[in-house]
């Protein structure tokens, strides 16, 4: 029993306790939170024993699953999987802790129920992130669809069930013709071992060989389904109404990390399995990655809706992680995996406190809002943090990977380098913009002022009594708090993530060369 | 049964059928053919002749039909439900024991080559056959009342 | 008289009887048509026996005479009872189902 | 005259052993038709109920205890007429369970008081004249006048156990049968009694009748062309047995067109069967108005019997032509997948929601089908295995939810069902997503092994194809959910019956076959995997 | 039939004999048996009323050419130019074609007999028999069966009532005693080994079938009586219940060749039983051993056979003038739940026998046991069967559908709803549809 497999199960455990305490809201609430909080804990020594000069694949367990197909429950992490894991681990216990203060359910709905899938969603990512047998990442992938569907379409906002929908068959679509392209490297690997096989690394061996038009096909596959999930456009249109739906804390986990496994599985499924029809095709997805990072900020700009804005400001990102992986340079893939992590935490900070926001102001349309630091100068500090963070000023988290990627792609790919700088610039104008919209100047907007607002809303200035909207409340600065110190922390001294991720990315980039040069 | 009937022996059949003389073409008929035709031109012309030599004297009475006098019923068959089930089930009991039939035939001028094989084959046939019968016979199907 | 005559002519019953089917609407028409389609197919097992100078072909027959008949009792069944239930054997009037 | 001339035949030898089920279940039906006839009616539904299971389990004894020591390549017998090899054994196992779920299922008595099955006064009122509005349709009389039908009567039709079990042994007889005759008359076989069960609902007895003279008609029309076609193929070969054709064929001296044109007939009788694509037309009907148990049974048996028999065929008489006809097997495929689930998108009918996912899925076994080798054969009877335990399972569930007029199938009123039963809402979820082919469900696992047989044989578009129409399927799946968990409870909606120990049983048994294949195939796979036609 | 075979090695076979047959031959035969039919017709109108005359002690028709024997041909040609009157709402064609079919089926029942052994006509040796087909007996029965359509046609071509309840009887009674009668035939092919007329003759050199197969025999004649509609199965034409039958309609020629069709039918079916069952053209046992069968020899066999069919005839005349009329319920008893259960177990006892006899080498008394245990096993099965279901038993199937005789058509059904509107506003509040669902069901059942 590794510490992964045990991180693995923790929380499904943890989903089934709550699952049992549907009418008990608060003791559902902290035992959840309990949980999550262990699965924390048990990052530490996950962490504490990865050697990154080691293995390609540590903490590995396998267990022989259908025979017939040689597919194994296979598990193990590389760098860029331990990160991401950490970071689900860690954003899952703050959305937990919102939970009630700042995000509240639909009426009718239990917490019970929204925390256990909660619980399943993290357990199954981990899983996603884990998995080292292609068919049984390829299962979670399509399972994980399942709690988020219900998480979006049972607990989010009033356009819930379109939100829900639209999520579940572009992600399925997505998954499906992954499924074939799965099929496919298994046929391959069947046809040159003798009996197939599902494990990744004799997949990779096998596959990489393949003549280039073979795995184009493949690799299509595979990017349809990652880039449908890492959005990039022309597929990002689901992401805006699920992010605009959603609850605040699963929007978090959706825009922190699900999207994640995109930009994940191109690390470790697309670049080291066909290498050739990478390097082939990587023009079509720089293109792609650069179309989404301008097309993001522009939209961004219309947006009158927070967290549709914010997803689009995310669209913008990926297209930029996307843009430093198939950059195919050491230093713009490592930007790029820490911009994974960066982004989770600046991106899910900025979630949390326009959430904070809209818990307020009760709206969440830019519009009904202004000079709100006024009234809640904790809050609109926050959001400025936050939105820094965002765009990536010196000192925060982000800016180190931001400014690794453009180092890598300029060297290799310098056109879209410069449109995507560009892009990146348009996108911290618009976050700050938002806050200068939403904090700045004086108080006014319905959300805030007169009738429009919720039961707290101040009357017109003049009139004194601004007791009504109360600043952030020591339970969400505790829920920010961690985040505010990785921020800043990972600006000063990005070196532990980069430690950890530089070698799996050195890997998986020699694959792709010599896969390559063959 | 009959399909137990391995193609060889069946071939055999055939074959002495042939050298037997039984010629079953379409000549052997014609006698039948030939017959069936003098009756039938007997009978279309004693139809066609009789309203030619017979006389008419027109009478509305006449034509309606026979009712021992009493008012017509309208006219029988058509809107359905005038021919009493029973017919059809005395219809359909019909054509269960007619296949019996057809196969009985074919078993008994094959009897003797086939031997006691074929007879416990075509004893279990007749109890298949029997089943519904009774089934019939017992749920009152065979009642007229 | 060769026997691609009687083929033909199988054949021919054949497509008379699934256009019937497929034309008519009256449940006991179209189910007669069916009959005959089975029928022409009788005629045709028969004929190629003949050729193939097997026997086989003319015990097929006989089981798809059977079935023929099997079919009827059925067929007639389930027709009867629709028929006394709503007083028409036409397949149009069963319109609670789309056709 | 004959008689005396020909040297005394020797009696064809029979392997008792090896197609004792069917002997059994064929004995159990015949028996049961004497039952109906001797026995009181009070006692009749029990002791139906009885033999009938009894039968099936004991067939089931049979077949166990034949498969051990089965010779690998199978065997042949009474007179090459029937092939008992690895895939006939499997498809029998998957016919006898399912048909053992579908009869409980059938039995039941609970949900609708009395049974689903029209009762004898019924029966009386519909075969009586006639003549007024309430004898002449007790059941929608009854339909009308809300829980008890107007009949009043509790008691069921009975001879509907017979008739499962005569379908049944049709259906074994089918998928075992080497020559295209006796696949004819067990298509008839399994057919006629099919015709009947289908116009015995209690409610909605229109409905029902007019289903069953649907599926009647088209029913006979299809299968006189699969006869038609044994007629050429038996003129090409001079003989019907499929491996004589097999040989006939690959000495190609003969005319062509009679074998190609046989051959077209014969699959189209047999796609018709299997609901299969542009052959779909009396499905949804038939489904609609045929009584759900019924529904179940032909959906989930028939469908494995239809497969089945299509596989020995294309196997064992058409491999050398497969180049020929597979051209026209992917468009069938293609029409079939894109039939079910364009059309699924449209219906508001949970039923007829249902009978177009099943023209689908009958799309996707047709690929299976194609395959031509032997993961494909395991693939393929893997896929109908999973296959009809789900959809049976999801029949059983549509029968539980109801309202003042019967079952309530029509979409609309599922709504909210979720918060009224979250345990039925759960397991319908479940089923729709095996039905959608989401993993760590049957469905999946089936998909998967028909789809990577597929690729293995170079059959990448319709795989493609296939995954992007299972997509568009998912999205009608979705459809009931979102209605069930997402939507209100509409006023005066259905609620859900508690169903009695029957339907539980159906329902579990189909759940935790779709979970298990789900999540552990690997036993079915082998056994799937076994062996290949033997003839 | 070996015994056929053992006597006559050389002899050609009947099928190639007949069909060397030149055409003036055929024809000659084909006219021979028309006129046959015809004569015999003729002849048994008159003797049928004679004879039952004398059985109630009148004189019969004695006015007629000579001792009145003329008197069916008179009244032949009086039918001829009586007026015809055709119903107003018959169906034409099908009204006219009707007695054609009948007639034209029952001549050809005369064309697979064989009226006697090789003869000399003119110089050629042939049979006295028109065709010699292996299938002869299905002829008959092929011909016997399409006979019906005539008379259902008729009937129900007529457009009245009581000629279609008599072509409803007709033919439900047809279709029931044919089964009888093939069953057994079936006895008899099997003894035989042939279903060609000419061989079951022959097969009867050692003993005539009606003594081998008595129960067939019985139960063959019963079944035509029953086949031919005749007294006291005449309950097609039972004229107190429906005046005429199914040619209540018909008048002149029509009427006229329905009569000749059945008398027709009469004489081809006690033909047919003599060929079955009493050997034949065969002179019977005493006859026989005269100068060593030459009284099988050249013309002698056809008036053997055409005494032994007046032997029949005059059965059926009997019958006629003793029995009373059956009920119908009664008659379908007897053919359905006498005669068929006794002729299976019947075959499949004397099948049994046979197959053991032939594939076993087993003694008599083997048979017997083995015989009588076939007859417990029927007779204990026939134990099983209740005689009629206790009519507590509400549950059985009523396949008559208790509408029987028929409800007049126009009955008025739908005020059904019209009712429920006025009741149903209390109904309402609980189930609202009723009405509206009430007056759907109107149209539902085709606006009855």
């Amino acid at each position: 029993m590794t510490w992964l497999l045990a991180l693995i199960l923790l929380p499904l455990v943890g989903a089934a306790a709550v699952a049992g305490l549907r009418g008990n809201d608060r003791l559902a609430t902290l035992t959840a939170f309990g949980f999550s909080l262990a699965t924390l804990l048990l990052v530490v020594p996950l962490w504490a024993g990865y050697e990154p000069a080691g293995d390609r694949m540590q903490q590995t367990s396998s267990v022989e699953w259908i025979p017939q197909f040689g597919i194994h429950f296979a598990f193990g992490i590389d760098g860029i999987a331990l990160v991401m894991i950490a970071v689900i681990a860690l954003l899952v216990p703050l959305v937990i802790g919102v939970l009630g203060v700042t995000d509240k359910l639909p009426e009718g709905r239990s917490a019970g129920g929204y925390l256990s899938l909660l619980l399943v969603q993290q357990s199954l990512t981990i899983g996603v992130f884990a998995a080292t047998d292609v068919f049984l990442f390829y299962v979670l992938f399509e399972v994980m669809l399942i709690p988020m569907y219900f998480l979006i379409g049972a607990y989010g906002g009033p356009n819930r069930q379109y939100a829900a929908v639209k999520f579940f068959l572009y992600s399925f679509l997505g998954g499906l013709i992954m499924l074939a392209s799965v099929i496919g490297s298994y046929v391959l690997a069947a046809d040159e071992l003798g009996e197939g096989t599902f494990d990744w690394a004799t997949l990779v061996s096998v596959v990489s060989d393949a003549p280039l038009g073979t795995q184009v096909w493949l690799f299509l596959g595979f990017f349809l389904a990652f880039a449908v999930k890492a959005p990039l456009v022309p597929l990002h249109t689901w992401l805006p109404d699920a992010a605009g739906q959603a609850p605040i804390g699963v929007a978090v986990v959706l825009v922190g990390v699900l999207d994640k496994v995109g930009t994940f599985g191109f690390l470790r499924y697309c670049l080291p399995m066909f290498p050739a029809a990478s390097v082939e095709l990587a023009p079509l997805v720089l293109t792609l990655a650069v179309a989404g990072v301008l097309y993001g900020s522009v939209l961004a700009a219309g947006q009158q809706d927070m967290k549709r804005f914010i997803a689009y400001v995310s669209i913008a990102h990926f297209g930029f992680i996307a843009l430093g992986i198939f950059a195919f340079t050491t230093q713009a893939q490592v930007g790029s995996v820490t911009y994974m992590v960066n982004h989770s935490l600046a991106t899910g900070m900025l979630i949390l406190v326009v959430g904070m926001v809209i818990a307020r102001g009760g709206s969440s349309t830019i519009s009904d809002y202004g000079g709100m630091a006024k009234l809640t100068p904790l809050l609109g500090g926050m959001m400025l943090l936050a939105g820094l963070a965002t765009l990536a000023l010196p000192g925060t988290n982000a800016f180190v990977s931001e400014f690794l990627v453009l180092l890598g792609a300029f060297e290799s790919r310098p056109v879209f380098a410069v449109l995507a700088v560009l892009g990146m610039v348009l996108a911290a104008v618009y976050v700050l913009w938002l806050y200068q919209r939403v904090m700045q100047g004086p108080v006014r907007g319905d959300a805030l002022v007169g009738a429009g607002g919720g039961p707290g809303a101040v009357q017109a200035p003049e009139t004194g009594a601004r007791k009504a909207i109360r600043d952030t409340s020591p339970r969400e600065l505790a829920v920010l708090a961690p985040l505010i110190v990785l921020i800043i922390g990972l600006g000063l001294y990005p070196k532990p993530v980069v430690d950890v991720v530089t070698p799996s990315v050195e890997a998986t980039l020699s694959a792709v060369q010599e896969g390559d040069e063959r | 049964m009959l399909e137990a009937e391995p193609a060889a022996a069946a071939t055999d059949v055939w074959h002495f059928a042939q050298e037997a003389g039984v010629t079953s073409s379409v000549e052997t008929y014609l006698p039948l053919v030939l017959l069936l035709a003098l009756s039938t031109g007997f009978a279309l012309f004693s139809v066609v002749i009789a309203p030619l030599v017979g006389p008419k004297r027109y009478n509305s009475a006449k034509v309606e039909p026979y009712e021992c006098g009493i008012e017509a019923s309208p006219q029988p068959v058509v809107g359905g439900g005038r021919i009493p089930v029973k017919f059809y089930l005395t219809g359909m009991l019909f054509i269960l024991f007619d296949i019996e039939m057809v196969f009985l035939y074919p078993y008994a001028v094959a009897a003797d080559s086939i031997g006691l094989f074929g007879f416990v084959a075509v004893t279990i046939f007749i109890v298949a056959i029997t089943v519904p019968y009774v089934y019939e016979w017992a749920r009152g199907g065979l009642e007229w009342d | 008289m060769t026997p691609e005559y009687y083929l033909l002519l199988s054949a021919l019953l054949f497509s008379i009887g699934a256009v019937g089917v497929l034309v008519r609407r009256n449940a006991i028409v179209v189910f007669m048509c069916i009959e005959l389609m089975l029928n022409s197919v009788n005629l045709s097992l028969v004929t190629f026996a003949r050729i193939e100078g097997t026997l086989d072909g003319q015990v097929m027959a006989f089981f798809v005479m059977v079935v023929a008949a099997a079919e009827v009792v059925v067929g007639l069944a389930i027709i009867m009872s629709i028929f006394r239930t709503r007083r028409s054997a036409s397949i149009d009037d069963t319109n609670l189902l789309k056709y | 005259m004959f008689g005396a001339q020909v040297t005394a035949l020797s009696p064809p030898s029979v392997d008792y052993t090896a197609i004792l089920p069917v002997l059994i279940v064929l004995g159990a039906a015949a028996v049961g038709v004497l039952l109906e006839a001797f026995v009181p009616r009070n006692l009749r539904w029990s002791v139906q109920v009885t033999v009938s299971l009894v039968a099936l389990a004991g067939a089931g004894i049979a077949l166990g205890a034949y498969v051990p020591g089965a010779p690998a390549q199978g065997v042949t017998t009474m007179v090459d007429t029937l092939a008992i090899d690895a895939p006939a054994l499997f498809l029998w196992g998957t016919l006898l369970a399912l048909a053992f779920a579908a009869l409980l299922f059938i039995a039941e008595r609970t949900v609708e008081p009395g049974g689903a099955f029209v009762s004898q006064a019924a029966l009386r009122g519909a075969a009586g004249g006639g003549g007024s509005v309430t004898t002449g349709v007790p059941g929608t009389a009854g339909g009308r006048a809300g829980a008890a039908p107007a009949d009043g009567t509790r008691g069921m039709q009975t001879e509907v156990f017979p008739l499962t079990l005569f379908a049944l042994g049709g259906m074994m007889t089918f998928v075992a049968a080497n020559d295209l005759l006796t696949m004819f008359i067990a298509l008839e076989v399994l057919s006629l009694p099919l015709y009947l069960m289908c116009g015995l609902a209690r409610r909605r007895r229109l409905l029902s009748q007019e289903s069953a003279v649907k599926y009647f008609l088209l029913g006979a029309f299809a299968s006189a062309f699969f006869l038609y076609g044994v007629a050429l193929l038996y003129g090409y070969a001079g003989s019907v047995r499929l491996g004589d054709i097999a040989t006939a064929a690959a000495g190609s001296d003969r005319s062509d067109t009679l074998l190609f044109a046989g051959f077209g007939l014969l699959v189209v009788g047999l796609l018709f069967k299997g609901s299969v694509g542009p052959f779909h037309a009396w499905t949804p009907d038939v489904y609609q108005g045929a009584p759900t148990s019924v529904t179940g049974f032909m959906a989930a048996c028939t469908k494995v019997a239809a497969f089945g028999a299509m596989l020995r065929v294309l196997y064992v008489g058409f491999e050398g032509t497969s180049w020929e006809w597979r051209g026209v097997l992917w468009a069938v495929a293609i029409v079939s997948m894109a039939v079910g689930a364009v059309l699924g998108l449209t219906q508001r009918d949970v039923k007829r929601m249902i009978a177009y996912s099943s023209i689908a899925h009958a799309g996707f076994l047709v690929i299976g089908v194609m395959t031509l080798s032997d993961s494909g054969l395991a693939a393929t009877m893997f896929y109908l295995l999973a296959y009809g335990f789900t959809t049976l399972a999801a029949f059983a569930v549509v029968s539980l939810v109801r309202d003042a007029d019967g079952e309530a199938t029509d979409l609309s009123s599922w709504a909210g069902l979720a918060k009224r039963s979250p345990l039925i809402a759960g397991v319908f979820t479940f089923l729709l997503f095996a039905l959608a082919g989401i993993p760590l469900t049957s469905g999946f696992v089936g998909k998967f092994v028909v789809f990577s047989a597929a690729l293995g044989e170079g059959l990448a578009p319709l795989v493609v194809l296939a995954l992007v129409f299972s997509a568009v399927a998912a999205f009608f799946y979705l459809r009931v959910v979102v209605v069930m968990y997402l939507t209100e409870p509409a006023a005066g909606g259905a609620s859900v019956t508690v169903p009695g120990a029957f339907t539980t049983i159906t329902i579990a048994a189909g759940t935790i076959v779709t979970l298990l294949l789900g999540i552990y195939p690997g036993f079915a796979l082998e056994w799937a995997g076994a062996g290949g036609f033997a003839f | 039939m070996n015994a056929l075979l053992a006597q006559a090695p050389e002899e050609m076979p009947r099928g190639e004999v007949l069909a060397n047959d030149p055409l003036w031959l055929v024809l000659l035969k084909v006219v021979l048996l028309f006129g046959f039919g015809v004569l015999m017709t003729l002849f048994m109108i008159v003797w049928e009323r004679k004879v039952v005359a004398r059985m109630q002690h009148r004189s019969g028709p004695n006015r007629v050419g000579p001792g009145g024997w003329l008197q069916s041909l008179a009244d032949g040609i009086k039918l001829a130019f009586a007026e015809e009157i055709i119903p107003a709402n018959a169906d034409k064609k099908v009204y006219f074609i009707a007695p054609v079919i009948s007639t034209a089926t029952a001549f050809a029942t005369f064309s697979v007999i064989p009226f006697a052994p090789q003869v000399e006509i003119f110089g050629h040796t042939t049979y006295l028999q028109l065709i010699d087909i292996p299938v002869g007996v299905l002829v008959v029965l092929a011909a016997s069966a399409i006979g019906v359509y005539g008379i259902v046609l008729g009937g129900w071509a007529s457009g009245s009532p009581y000629p279609l309840l008599g072509s409803l009887r007709s033919a439900a009674q047809v279709i029931s005693y044919e089964i009888a009668m093939g069953l057994s035939l079936v006895a008899v092919i099997l003894y035989a080994q042939s279903l060609s007329t000419g061989d079951i003759v022959d097969a009867q050199v050692d003993g005539w079938f009606a003594f081998l197969l008595l129960p067939s025999f019985v139960i063959f004649l019963i079944s035509i009586v029953g086949e031919t509609n005749r007294a006291p199965f005449d309950l097609p034409e039972a004229e107190s219940e429906l005046v005429g039958g199914f040619h209540t309609e018909y008048s002149s020629l029509k009427f006229a060749l329905f009569f000749l069709a059945e008398y027709v039918m009469i004489v081809s079916l006690s033909a047919f039983t003599v060929t079955l069952f009493l050997g034949g053209y065969m002179a019977p046992w005493p006859l026989s051993m005269i100068g060593d069968g030459m009284l099988n020899e050249g013309w002698w066999p056809f008036l053997w056979f055409v005494l032994k069919c007046l032997v029949i005839m005059f059965l059926f005349i009997w019958l006629r003038g003793t029995l009373p009329r059956f009920r119908y319920d009664q008659f379908m008893r007897l053919g359905w739940k006498v005669l068929i259960p006794v002729n299976l177990a019947w075959i499949v006892l004397i099948a049994g026998i046979r197959a053991i006899r032939t594939d076993a080498e087993v003694t008599t008394n083997q048979i017997l046991i083995f015989g009588g245990a076939v007859i417990a096993v029927i007779v204990l099965l026939s134990l099983l069967i209740p005689e009629k279901p206790a009519p507590a038993d509400d549950d059985r199937v009523p396949v008559t559908g208790g509408d029987y005789p028929v409800p007049p058509l126009d009955l008025e059904v739908p005020k059904k709803p019209k009712r429920r509107a006025v009741t149903g506003s209390g109904e309402r509040r609980t189930t609202p549809e009723i009405g509206t669902e009430g007056r759907k069901e109107a149209d539902d059942n085709g606006n009855v």
